[in-house]
């Protein structure tokens, strides 16, 4: 039986947050569904919302805040799934700081990544803080050494499992302002294709079949997120990942993948009041323009022929 | 012995040069005009700086003059240059530095798209003609002035040209070597029937390579005197015993020095136009 | 056909055979020939970009590539006028760094051209360094450089300072030893110091040389500051391209990358007029009448 | 040419004094002063972190690079050999056609004249700006690498070569021009071997970048490579791999850079004169 | 007339020069002794590729010599070099191209660290003795051969040194320049008492500007005769008339062309060893 050809490419280098289309891929998931699919991974600079657009891949995994942003500069996307409910974007402050809650920052110095900067303006303004009050320096695309060496006291963003096991592990304690519990939450990591893409109801029925094999692995995922860190660590995906760390992640975002919307709606579910926030988040710190309604951008179309299971 | 003048040999009408660069503007040649049939030799003597380069350049293609017409072999010297009729030794003797002497030498024949065995036979054959067997495989940085000048004659001769143009080819050539390479080229001269033009400084040499020697005025050049040298083709080192040859040398350097110009300058200083 | 050596400028343009080989005196033809290829470098290359600029047009409007990649010359010249106040302040910083590591690492380059030169201990010891050094994934390091230096200007200037240094040396040491053996005998006969050496031969004769390495980084330095801020900056223009390309902003991002690509060709149209300036012979020809 | 006295004279028209080889062939002077410089750097590193001068975050211990080497050498030489393929393609991509451009150009007015500008701004844009539009035409991985540093790396040797193949002295072009040579003869004859100088010394400007744009380009645009582990090994704070990355590449960048070095001595054995060029 | 040979005069011992390249091997020179005493003046004189140049590189401190030694005013060639007491016109007459003619035969004073307006008055004498008033502006490529020649020469004579080493610098001048500057040298040299080695291809002109005229035989070089001139230093164009000076000549070209060597050769080549 002849295979259709699909192609995704992740949210970011192979790690436990891709493990679904990773461990699918491996077991043959796809191939089961009449799946040939291949995935790309993605890293600094690979951009999901402009190769989705140029049609040089079909799925694209991404935050929702660059999803809008392609929408406000005329791309026509559609959004059918999400992997996480609540933003592991954070805030990682030094304890030795001071910094306990997020008011704390005034008078600190935060490294903002150069993308996060309009992020990290509404971020204060939400949060009634000066930014006089903060002086704020910009750090590289992925650079944690500042912080651990001192020079500033908070990062702007890490991921909440990532960097700071990274940051302890090299001696240094912090505390971890998840940006989802001040005013910012977004899914990150949904699945989107082209409007066009999404209007073919053959090349639909495909993401019903590819999704469909990717919640089957992430429930292996659930079974033992140890395993998984282990599988994504030693399968050779990537070069670089760090098992302590990866075990650490998938133990904890597990609780950023799950919670009382996807307990009612299902697993992966995407959610308009989230993305409602996200755009008016978008609009304020003028990521976009305008104010994207992400109604018609939404839909669960597929999410609802998959049924994925609700927990 | 020739065909018609300017038909078919070397053919200067009233060519005159002007060298310009900014303010500096330096009158080189006026009015010059010399017929040199096929089959003859000529030498062009005068005074330094006064033109005779400039005038073989004009013949070989290299500049073209600011009035007056050159002929060679009765077209343009740019169809000449394209039949290649002519072979020029400048008075450089330029080497490419990065090929040997024996690549030097086939150099032209090279250019002309003879074939490797062939042109290597010439080469050798020339190179031997001028005494620098053993040298073929030396780089030109490794000659002494002499030996790079007769390598660029070299050159020119395996190319059996209709037409030789030679800037002071034997100028840094002591008495011998240079005699031996006179007679070696009247030898070629008369084997191809080729035509000579040749820059000299030295009244004798110039006596014993042509049929007519053309003085010019300093500059700006123009021809002031031509002199037929009435030897034939027959020549031997014995010619310059014939009293004849003494008349045409004292001829040829009155003709140089001017009216005023004594055959041989006092120690006191001549006027700086005769010079300059 | 005419003499013609072929030895022309970068920037003018050969002129035609026909127009150097005349009966006109040197001055005439080349007058006549500068301001015909005067006429031909500007005509020539603007028929390109004329062309160029059309077919990328229509070829965004044909909706064939996404405005999220290439945006229309027509988007980027309104985003021009929309973003130009703050497009300028970041080009003026970007400038400085450009410019400054520029100025820099040129004058260490040509000393340390100079230094291997004249002591064969600095070459041995330092050039294989400076060899090693340049081979650094200069980019990789720059968040170390930042630790160092801040993230500021100066890591940038560093950066910047770093991959310029490299092509003067090169080109500086090649130049200065093209000296012609037989000037440099000449200069040796008459006892001249080495400064004297330095500067009456190897100076002049390295010119060519030095004018190529200075092109090369005019444009270069340029892109290293870019780079280097692209790494970590809140200002400049690299900064901007990061900023404006998260958000897809493409005829900004292209804006962004246009004015530094004007102000690197500006740097280097006045290296080319100081080489016009300072090594006249270079553009003149060795014998203006022969070719 | 021991004969020689005037100082340098020989040894710069070859570019360069070689220092005398030792009884085995090897050219202990130039090898040595290097080496022993480079022990001496990494004795400092060592002696420094040691001290605990030089902080773990900004610069490991020595011996945490080196254990690195021989714990994951497998996976340095598998992103080493990417990185390397597509430096070195870049490379003679990059300046085989800036010399075929420049040899274009100094035939073809018009076209000089056409394009000359676009050659300069090309060189000018930042790189940055191109990938994007390389990785959605070229698609991931080893293409648009590739491009990017045939891209960086051409210009120089287009520079020089327009330089280089102006710069024969016209005494040549003019005996060649009265042998009625055709332009291609000059070409062969004359110009290419007067513009070997520039060339190599361009060669030897684009040799020690070709590495860094690679790993740039690796950067933004692809999943292998010592760039990617860079990036990668700097997000997850593995810095000894990250240095280890980084010497690597240095290292093979002073590998290309040394090729060229030996082949522009071949060059001079085999074609050029002595206290010439 | 001068003091002690080799104490302060120019002194060649027992000196040999083999230039190596790879499988090439030249025997320039072997076992040649010449001792200059101060003051005076003397020729050099042999077939091309002889060696003559080579020798006078070995004085002026280019190369050094394989075996023996070479002394200038009683120091090694490098002393006299760093000392400034002897300046060389070599057989390229070398210019600067980037240079203007009054800049470059400025270029031995500025060195020396004259200032500059002395400098510019000393070089405009020099270019005014040697003819070229008026091309102080011109560019090297501007000028004919025989014009940068007499620019080289103008060069050495501003530094008025001690001694003198002139590599052939009258090849590229017309008969009437040639003598004209061969008195001026004179002149130039009686003022200045210096010491002159002038290699020539000119048997007359070696004559007429030594006291002594060595003759070299052909490669490898030596020194095989050496001819003493008596004709004082007070010369005038007449000398020529004095039939001593055709005794030199006849004795000198013998020397030169070797026992079997006839004084003017035929048109048969002479064994090509003499040549080469
Ligand atoms: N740099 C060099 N390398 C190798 N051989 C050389 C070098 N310079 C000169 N020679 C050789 O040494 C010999 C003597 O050369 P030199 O220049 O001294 O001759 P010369 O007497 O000045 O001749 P000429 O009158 O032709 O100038 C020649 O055979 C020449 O080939
Ligand atoms: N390229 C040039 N630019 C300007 N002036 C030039 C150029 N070439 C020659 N001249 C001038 O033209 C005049 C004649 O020069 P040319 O070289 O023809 O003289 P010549 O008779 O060959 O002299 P010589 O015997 O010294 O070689 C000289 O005054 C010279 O300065
Ligand atoms: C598990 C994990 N996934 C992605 C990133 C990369 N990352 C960190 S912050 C951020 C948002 C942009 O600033 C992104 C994409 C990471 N570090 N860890
Ligand atoms: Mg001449
Ligand atoms: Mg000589």
């Amino acid at each position: 039986e002849e295979l259709t050809k699909l192609s995704v490419v992740l949210g970011y280098v192979p790690n436990v947050e891709s493990f679904g289309a990773e461990y699918a891929l491996k077991q043959g998931y796809f191939k089961d569904e009449g799946l040939d699919v291949t995935v790309i991974p993605a890293g600094q600079g690979v951009d999901q919302v402009q190769m989705v657009s140029a049609g040089t891949v079909d799925i694209g995994i991404s935050n929702p805040e660059q999803i809008l942003a392609g929408v406000a500069q005329g791309a026509k996307f559609k959004v059918f799934a999400s992997e996480f409910q609540k933003t592991p974007m954070a805030m990682t402050c030094r304890k030795d700081s001071g910094i306990e809650k997020a008011s704390d920052i005034a008078g600190k110095r935060v490294g903002v990544k150069t993308p996060a900067k309009p992020f990290f303006d509404l971020f204060m303004s939400k949060n009634s803080i000066d930014p006089a009050s903060v002086t704020t320096t910009s750090i590289g695309p992925n650079d944690i050494s500042v912080l651990i060496s001192g020079q500033i006291d908070c990062e702007v963003t890490t991921f909440a499992f990532n960097e700071p096991r990274l940051i302890e592990a090299a001696g240094v304690p912090v505390n971890v302002f998840s940006f989802g519990d001040y005013g910012l939450n977004s899914q990150v990591d949904s699945y989107f294709v082209s409007d066009a893409f999404f209007a073919d109801p053959a090349k639909k029925e495909l993401l019903v079949k590819y999704l469909r094999a990717e919640q089957k692995a992430w429930m292996e995922f659930f079974k033992d997120p140890a395993g998984a860190a282990k599988f994504m660590v030693e399968g050779g995906f990537t070069d670089g990942l760090d098992l302590d760390q990866q075990t650490y992640q998938a133990e904890k975002q597990a609780l950023y993948m799950k919670d009382a919307f996807t307990a009612e709606k299902g697993f992966m579910w995407v959610n308009l009041d989230t993305w409602k926030e996200t755009a008016q988040n978008a609009l304020a710190s003028k990521v976009t323009d305008k104010l994207i309604d992400p109604t018609d951008l939404l839909s669960t179309e597929i999410l609802e022929k998959v049924a994925p299971p609700k927990m | 012995m020739a065909s018609q003048p300017g038909e078919s040999g070397l053919s200067i009408r009233d060519v005159g040069m002007v060298y310009r660069r900014g303010e500096q503007v330096t009158t080189a040649l006026v009015g010059c005009s010399l017929e040199i049939p096929e089959g003859n030799w000529a030498s062009l003597i005068g005074a330094s700086g006064c033109g005779k380069s400039t005038l073989l350049r004009i013949l070989a293609d290299i500049v073209r003059p600011t009035s007056g017409t050159a002929l060679v072999g009765g077209v343009t010297p740019a169809e000449a240059r394209a039949a290649r009729t002519f072979a020029l030794v400048s008075q450089q003797s330029t080497m490419l530095p990065w090929r040997k002497i024996l690549a030097n030498v086939e150099l032209g024949l090279e250019v002309a798209g003879v074939d490797k065995v062939e042109r290597k036979r010439r080469a050798e054959e020339a190179i031997e003609l001028v005494g620098l067997k053993g040298f073929e495989q030396a780089f030109p940085s490794e000659l002494s002035g002499g030996m790079r000048q007769r390598a660029a004659i070299a050159r020119a001769l395996t190319l059996k040209p209709r037409f030789l143009l030679m800037d002071e080819p034997f100028g840094a050539l002591d008495e011998i070597t240079r005699e031996k390479l006179n007679f070696e080229l009247l030898r070629i001269l008369k084997e191809t029937s080729a035509t000579l033009l040749l820059v000299t400084h030295s009244i004798s040499e110039a006596i014993i390579l042509s049929d007519t020697v053309a003085v010019m005025s300093p500059r700006p050049g123009r021809i002031s005197h031509v002199v037929d040298i009435g030897f034939g083709h027959e020549r031997t080192g014995a010619m310059r015993d014939d009293p004849q040859f003494g008349a045409y040398e004292s001829e040829l350097r009155h003709a140089l020095h001017g009216p005023a110009g004594a055959p041989r300058p006092m120690a006191t200083p001549s006027p700086s136009h005769a010079l300059a | 056909m005419a003499f013609e050596s072929g030895i022309l400028e970068q920037g003018l343009g050969a002129a035609d055979e026909a127009a150097l080989h005349r009966n006109e005196p040197p001055p005439g033809w080349l007058l006549e020939a500068i301001g015909a290829h005067r006429v031909r470098a500007v005509l020539a290359p603007l028929a390109v970009l004329v062309v160029v600029l059309v077919g990328w047009q229509s070829l965004c409007e044909s909706g064939a590539v996404s405005p999220l990649i290439l945006p229309s010359p027509l988007a980027i010249a309104e985003a021009f006028i929309k973003d130009g106040p703050n497009l300028l302040a970041a080009a003026t910083v970007t400038t400085i760094e450009a410019l400054t590591g520029f100025v820099l690492g040129n004058i260490l380059g040509f000393v340390l051209a100079v230094a291997f030169l004249y002591s064969e201990l600095s070459r041995r010891t330092v050039y294989p360094l400076a060899m090693a050094a340049q081979a650094v994934p200069i980019v990789a390091v720059t968040p170390a450089l930042i630790l160092w230096f801040g993230n500021g200007m100066a890591p940038k200037i560093f950066v910047t300072m770093f991959l310029v240094f490299f092509p003067m040396l090169v080109n500086a040491l090649r130049g200065l030893r093209n000296a012609d053996t037989e000037v440099m005998e000449l200069l040796y006969t008459l006892s001249a110091t080495p400064l004297q050496q330095l500067r009456m031969v190897r100076m002049p004769a390295s010119v060519p040389f030095v004018f190529n390495a200075l092109k090369i980084s005019a444009c270069a330095c340029f892109v290293a500051a870019i780079v280097a801020e692209w790494v970590a900056a809140d200002r400049g223009i690299g900064y901007l391209i990061v900023l404006y390309g998260s958000q897809y902003r493409m005829p900004q991002v292209w804006a962004a990358v246009l004015i530094g690509t004007a102000i690197s060709m500006a740097v280097y149209g006045l290296v080319v007029f100081a080489e016009a300036r300072v090594a006249p012979w270079l553009n003149r020809r060795k014998r203006p009448i022969s070719d | 040419m021991s004969s020689i006295t005037v100082p340098d004279l020989a040894a710069d028209a070859a570019g360069g004094s070689e220092p005398g080889t030792g009884p085995a062939g090897i050219p202990w002077g130039l090898v040595l002063p290097p080496v022993l410089f480079v022990v001496a750097l990494v004795a400092l590193w060592a002696v420094l972190s040691a001290a605990g001068l030089i902080p773990r975050y900004i610069l490991p211990a020595p011996g945490a690079v080196l254990n690195e080497f021989t714990r994951n050498y497998a996976v340095l030489a598998r992103h080493a050999a990417y990185t390397s393929g597509e430096a070195v393609a870049g490379f003679i991509i990059g300046n085989a056609a800036a010399v075929l451009m420049a040899i274009v150009f100094s035939y073809s007015g018009l076209l000089k004249a056409a394009f000359y500008p676009f050659a300069l701004i090309s060189r000018a844009i930042p790189i940055v700006a191109f990938t994007p539009l390389l990785v959605i035409v070229l698609g991931r991985g080893l293409p648009p690498v590739i491009a990017v540093v045939a891209i960086a790396v051409y210009f120089p040797a287009f520079l020089n070569m327009m330089r280089g193949l102006a710069s024969a002295d016209v005494d040549y072009h003019e005996m060649l021009h009265t042998l009625s040579a055709s332009r291609w003869q000059r070409l062969k004859m004359v110009d290419l071997p007067a513009s070997m100088p520039y060339l190599f010394a361009a060669l030897k400007v684009s040799a020690s970048v070709a590495f860094i744009c690679a790993i740039v380009a690796e950067w933004i645009g692809a999943n292998v490579g010592l760039g990617y582990l860079v990036v990668i090994s700097g997000q997850y704070f593995k810095l000894p791999t990250l240095w280890a990355a980084i010497i690597v590449a240095a290292v093979l960048t002073l590998l290309l850079l040394a090729l060229v070095v030996l082949a522009e001595r071949a060059l001079r054995r085999w074609t050029a004169a002595p206290g010439e060029i």
